[in-house]
């Protein structure tokens, strides 16, 4: 790589000016845009902000929630408490406790969720890794708060979205979330009515299953 | 003479200070305002130019060097103690005393100066003028000429200390140009002591 | 180690002796206006010239690079953001080719293009800025810098619609793009393409023939190409002073060998060559992105076997770099099979070109400190790490 | 009665001040400032003289006042040169260490 | 007696021309209604007026303030200070309270009393020098014979107070502020007392009312006889703007705060309403030294077009407050910092001899009048080329000196 012969002249500085000729073009600049932020949009783009707000853009992300199903959050979660989220979650904001009954058997949902988003950096890796559409971004940003421990902690309850949230959110992704999940869903039903189909045909005593959901661990 | 008994002791204080503070830049600046009282009092008695002209000559140009200087050589943060070198005060008060006594002797004995002469009239620029080109012209001329020269030197001393300073000089532009002077200058730029500040 | 002390830089400016209690020992920073973060130069006055300044770095020291090293390879995506956060899609990118390297991914060519169109847009908006920031520091009362940051905003916003965010986008993945572009964005690029020629234009008249622009900025600063290049100085700074050196053409990597463009060159590296190489470098990546734009091909924005999860590369070691705005921008991982690189090194471009600093200031006034200072264009993100 | 005799003390003891601040002051600057002093006593007499002795058509007073203005202005401005020339050298602006006549 | 009787000598009360005044009047009257004794009445009505002038120019000052603010931010496309009241009107109101309630700091190396003198200092001469400027025909708050030099003379002040107040700090930032301060106004006082001397010259008088009446008329009907309108007076009018621009420190000569560099110059230690009174000093000091422009290049007080003698001629001084002020936002807004030595450089080399050639300019302009006060032909072949002749030489020197010309910038093959 070498120097070519091509040279070119940068826009036009004359050999001979005028001393402050250089500074009254500057300030020709300086006056267009001047009268030009009264009427051209692209030269005034304020957006005065609590009044009018920017569109936000359905990309948008900011901090995560969590998403369930149908109205119950505490029931519809789709959480199961399988911590990928928090180990790599790359300031380690989020704790997970999983809820166990009283043998000490996973129930595959958390007890506790806490995301503490004044240390959350907004990097969207949960959701990303979330194998369970579980954890999305959210597109809020209101949320200064006066306390800055517990204001800022927020736990499963405050974190629950729901779906249709989700829906309203980003409606592609979810869109195609809710596609993908209404086919594994409906597999399952599948698989599932075929199993009990079996148990029953096996007229066995078979206890009557609660027909929740059973995610894959 | 209200303006005279108001006015003297806050000069002669102001003065005082000036010759005896510690601290250079107060001394320059009760001089400062020594000069300013002065130029007050000649207002009061009715010398308008002369004072006008003594504030903006002395107070905007003369103090101002003399602060300005005091910046430059930084000595205005060195405490200077007359006080603490009795050698010098005995011989400065042994010098001044006698020049004092002999001043206020010669005024004493003046008493038969022509009393309470007619109180001259304020006067007008016109008249001033006037006799400044006149009666004084050559006088006018001379200072002309004094001041050109002074403009003329004062200009040459600043050149010649500008020309010692490398600062900003063009040579030091093109002498970066012929790199293996200055291929050290890596090296070089981590020579220096550290300094007080540098923790 | 130490030359002849008659034929050195410092002492040539420090010819009259000069006693250390006359000199004025400023802090400039941590604190300062025009020290563009949490930055400190010791500076050693005598009046306003320069005798001595010494450069304290690490007040925004985040141990990012310790930090790297244990956590996964992904989790560090997010955290190169935080580097140099004027231009986070060019430190991805090289963050991104250095893993893909390591573990030897492909990145599909829709994927290329994708990044090659980011990393342009991250230098206009770069270079843009700069000649707000460098005409602050110059004193001129924020308009270049308003005018630079109204057209920053306008490409931030296509990155948050792209990428989610506005500056820390975390958007490259090894193996590709973390998401495809959305609909109608390639066209809104195309036209912000379109208009910015005429800010351009705009920006050089408003800067170019300034005369107190140029009379600040004409001779001040310039090193000797050699001391430079043994500086290890990269990027507009290095090219100013005449040096070919562009890793896009040196070192091509991407699919930069595809697009016509050329590397402009100064003459002497002062200041003001610094401001007009990078204006006429943001008119080459105004062709790039013209060309990219126009042959944006399709398919998949990722590698199909892009891993994100439990992402083992193997053992191994790579350094791969790209032209960043401010210069060569490196990522040097040592693997040893686990999901967590064993050594994560970056070369930043800011902290090694402001290296030379005290070489440029001395002998120069305080208020030129500010301006070389401005031109080296550094973010303390970057510097500090 | 006449405050002339008042003005010709205070310009007499402005005078005194600014000699014994020449005498004894060892930063040059400061020797200035002492010169000054002087100047000022001077010109008080000069104003006194016009204002309350025998009448001055000419305003001779005044003139000579206005002329020692300049001339201390001018005197001030060299003098300063010289101090400044003197403290390039020596870097200091102690009289007792500006002894040396060469640079 | 009527409180509002009319024939006690002037002009009517309610004349447009006597507005500015009213107050003043009104006070008088009140008292001589009451029948206050003579010195009262008329020490009163002094006080009254000299409170007139500095209450309009400390409205002015709030609302430059605020106007400079928004005209800045709308050159930078913004908008501006906008949400304490009706498009942001009281802003200054707010800053005021701000100021007011902020912490006064005064850093433990400071010398106090000077510390304290400097800001109460600054703001002084400004007024001072603002009470002898004709703002209307019948306006001159103190009409004084030497007004031009009492105007130079209290502005020594504002040179001692930056000093005292970048040294009393007993900090660094300050003393280097200071020091840039004081060789900055030295310089540029120079070149601006000297290139009112050619005005003097041309008035025969000092006082400034006696030099707007100088300028009244016009030349060919329709060109007013402002001084800015002969050879010489066009060169010194260009010399004491930028002069003015230095003396007031605004851009691109504010170089004694210059921000980027030297964090706030000699005003770095100050902080709550002492800090404020440095504004309002630069302030009031730049309605200051606008006004003594206008009266001395510009006509003070007087129309710009013929058949406008209707509308009060201190509308008309306002008028051109407003646009020499406004000129001054314009260059703030886009102007870089001069550095110190390029600025004691064009002080020097470049405003001082432009300065002292308009004193023979001016001077052979008079030389050549006619009897009648009209300028021939000899008047400008003579001035025109004296004048000219430095500029492009000056002219010149520039080009050499720094000329982007030089520069080429080439492309590396790949």
């Amino acid at each position: 790589m070498e120097p070519s012969a091509d040279i070119k002249r940068l826009p036009a500085p004359a050999r001979w000016s005028i001393p402050g000729i250089g500074l009254l073009k500057g300030m020709v600049v300086t006056a267009q845009n001047m009268i030009q932020s009264y009427y051209r949009k692209e030269r005034m783009t304020t957006v005065q902000y609590p009044e009018e707000r920017a569109p936000i853009s359905p990309n948008f992300r900011n901090f995560p929630f969590l998403c369930y199903d149908g109205e119950d959050p505490k029931a519809g979660l789709r959480c199961t408490a399988c911590t990928i989220c928090e180990t790599e979650c790359p300031p380690q904001c989020i704790y997970i406790v999983l809820e166990r009954d009283a043998n000490g058997k996973s129930l595959k949902r958390p007890k506790v969720f806490d995301i503490d988003v004044s240390v959350c950096m907004n990097c969207g890796i949960c959701a990303e890794v979330c194998p369970f559409d579980s954890i999305y971004m959210d597109g809020e940003y209101e949320l200064s708060k006066q306390d800055r421990f517990n204001g800022l902690l927020f736990h499963l309850d405050r974190l629950a979205k729901s779906a249709d949230y989700h829906m309203k959110l980003r409606p592609k992704e979810a869109g195609e979330v809710a596609a993908r999940r209404k086919v594994e869903v409906d597999k399952k039903r599948a698989v599932q009515a075929a199993k009990d189909a079996k148990a029953q045909t096996d007229k066995d005593m078979a206890k009557p299953e609660p027909t929740t959901k059973g995610e894959p661990a | 003479m209200t303006a005279l008994l108001i006015l003297s002791p806050l000069i002669l204080l102001a003065a005082l200070g000036a010759v005896w503070l510690a601290r250079p830049v107060h001394a320059a600046l009760l001089l400062a305002l020594t000069l300013v009282l002065t130029a007050v009092y000649y207002l009061a008695i009715g010398a308008d130019f002369i004072g006008l002209v003594q504030l903006m000559v002395y107070v905007g140009a003369v103090a101002m060097l003399i602060v300005f200087s005091l910046l430059i050589t930084r000595s205005g943060d060195e405490a200077e103690e007359i006080a603490r070198r009795p050698l010098v005060m005995v011989v400065g008060l042994a010098c001044t005393l006698p020049v004092l006594l002999v001043l206020l002797h010669s005024i004493s004995r003046a008493g038969n100066l022509p009393p309470g002469a007619a109180e001259s009239p304020a006067f007008s620029l016109a008249q001033l003028g006037t006799a400044l080109f006149t009666t004084h012209a050559p006088a006018v001329l001379t200072v002309a000429v004094l001041l050109t020269a002074v403009m003329i030197g004062a200009a040459l001393f600043a050149r010649g200390a500008h020309a010692s300073s490398v600062h900003r000089d063009a040579s030091c532009v093109t002498e970066f140009s012929s790199a293996p002077r200055h291929a050290s200058c890596l090296t070089e730029s981590t020579r220096k002591p550290p300094t007080p500040n540098d923790s | 180690m130490i030359s002849d002390p008659a034929t050195s830089l410092t002492s040539a400016v420090l010819a009259p002796a000069v006693d250390d209690d006359q000199l004025l020992h400023v802090s400039l920073g941590p604190q300062h206006p025009s020290t563009h973060g949490v930055f400190r130069m010791n500076v050693v006055l005598d009046g306003e010239t320069v005798v001595r300044l010494k450069p304290v770095f690490g007040y925004l020291h985040r141990n990012h690079e310790k930090i790297a090293e244990g956590t996964s390879y992904l989790a560090s995506m997010p955290y190169t953001d935080r580097l140099d956060y004027i231009c986070p899609l060019s430190n991805n990118w090289a963050y991104a080719r250095a893993v893909e390297k390591l573990a030897g991914i492909e990145v599909p060519e829709r994927a290329e293009f994708i990044r090659v169109i980011l990393a342009e847009l991250t230098r206009l908006i770069n270079h843009t800025a700069f000649a707000g920031f460098i005409l602050g520091d110059m004193g001129a009362w924020g308009s270049a810098l308003m005018y630079a940051f109204r057209e920053r905003e306008k490409i931030l916003d296509l990155f948050e619609e792209l990428t989610g965010a506005r500056m820390m986008a975390n958007f490259m993945r090894f193996g590709g793009c973390r998401n495809d572009l959305p609909d109608g964005w390639s066209a809104k690029v195309s036209k912000l393409v379109d208009e910015y020629g005429p800010f351009l234009d705009e920006m050089e008249k408003f800067l170019v023939g300034n005369e107190i622009l140029l009379s600040r900025t004409l001779n001040v600063g310039s090193l000797p190409k050699e001391v430079l290049i043994n500086g290890g100085i990269t990027g507009p700074m290095l090219r100013a002073a005449g040096v070919p050196y562009d890793i896009r053409k040196v070192d091509p990597y991407g699919i930069y060998e595809r697009f016509d463009f050329r590397i402009p060159l100064g003459a002497t590296g002062d200041c003001y060559d610094r401001i007009m190489i990078r204006f006429l470098e943001m008119r080459e990546s105004l062709k790039i992105l013209h060309q990219a734009l126009d042959q944006l091909p399709d398919g998949s924005f990722i590698h199909p076997k892009a891993k994100i999860r439990n992402f083992k590369p193997p053992l191994g070691e790579a350094y791969a770099r790209i032209e960043g705005p401010k210069g060569e921008l490196g990522f040097h991982l040592i693997s040893d099979g686990s999901t967590r690189p064993y050594r994560y090194r970056i070369r930043p471009p800011s902290f090694i070109n402001l290296t030379l600093i005290e070489d440029m200031c001395l002998g120069l006034d305080l208020a030129d400190v500010v301006v070389i200072l401005g031109s080296i264009d550094i973010v303390l993100g970057e510097v500090d790490r | 009665m006449t405050p002339l005799p008042l003005l010709l003390t205070l310009s007499s003891l402005l005078f005194t001040l600014g000699l014994f601040a020449v005498l004894t002051r060892r930063n040059v600057i400061l020797i200035l400032v002492g010169i000054e002093l002087m100047f000022n006593a001077a010109n008080i007499n000069f104003i006194a003289f016009w204002r309350y002795g025998p009448p001055d058509p000419d305003l001779i007073g005044p003139m000579f006042v206005l002329f020692a203005i300049a001339i201390a202005a001018a005197e001030a401005a060299v003098g300063l040169a010289i101090i400044l020339m003197g403290f390039r050298h020596t870097r200091s602006t102690d009289l007792n260490r500006l002894d040396s006549l060469h640079g | 007696m009527s409180l509002l009787d009319m024939s006690s000598g002037g002009p009517s009360l309610w004349a447009p021309e006597w507005l500015p005044r009213l107050p003043q009047r009104l006070v008088e009257m009140l008292l001589q209604y009451f029948g206050a004794p003579e010195w009262l009445v008329t020490t009163a009505g002094w006080i009254t007026a000299a409170a007139t002038v500095v209450g309009v120019f400390l409205g002015g000052f709030a609302l430059l303030s605020l106007v400079e603010r928004k005209t800045l931010a709308r050159v930078q496309n913004r908008l501006g200070p906008n949400r304490a009241g009706w498009f942001g009107i009281l802003q200054p109101v707010a800053d005021g309270i701000k100021m007011l309630t902020k912490e006064d700091i005064v850093p433990a190396k400071a010398e106090w009393l000077l510390h304290l003198a400097a800001p109460i200092l600054i703001v002084m001469p400004s007024i001072l020098a603002l009470g002898v400027i004709p703002y209307g025909r019948e306006w001159t708050p103190v009409p004084l014979e030497l007004g031009l030099l009492f105007f130079f003379s209290v502005g020594a002040f504002t040179e001692l107070a930056v000093f005292m107040a970048g040294w009393a700090s007993g900090s660094k930032f300050p003393m280097l502020g200071a020091m840039r301060a004081i060789s900055q106004m030295v310089s540029y006082e120079l070149p601006l007392i000297i290139t009112t001397v050619g005005v003097v010259m041309i008035t025969g008088s000092l006082a400034l009312s006696d030099i707007v009446e100088h300028q009244v008329g016009f030349h060919l009907g329709f060109i007013p006889k402002w001084n800015i309108f002969t050879p010489w007076g066009f060169s010194a009018g260009i010399v004491f703007y930028i002069a003015s621009i230095a003396e007031a420190n605004r851009c691109p000569f504010d170089l004694p705060e210059g921000e980027s560099e030297i964090v706030a110059g000699h005003m770095t230690e100050y902080s709550g309403f002492k800090y404020a009174l440095f504004f309002m000093g630069e302030y009031l000091g730049l309605f200051a030294i606008s006004g003594l422009g206008i009266t001395l290049f510009l006509g003070g007080w007087q129309a710009p077009l013929p058949g406008l003698g209707f509308v009060p001629s201190w509308i008309w001084f306002f008028a051109k407050l407003v646009v020499v002020i406004m000129s001054y936002l314009w260059i703030r807004a886009t102007f870089p910092r001069v550095r110190i030595d390029q600025l004691m450089r064009f002080a020097w080399l470049c405003m001082l001899p432009m300065a002292l050639l308009t004193i023979p300019a001016a001077g052979i302009w008079v030389f050549t009048a006619n009897p009648d006060g009209s300028h021939g032909i000899l008047g400008w072949l003579t001035t025109v080329p004296l004048l000219l002749i430095p500029w492009i030489i000056i002219t010149i020197i520039f080009n050499r000196r720094i000329s982007p010309a030089t520069r080429s910038y080439t492309f590396a093959d790949s």
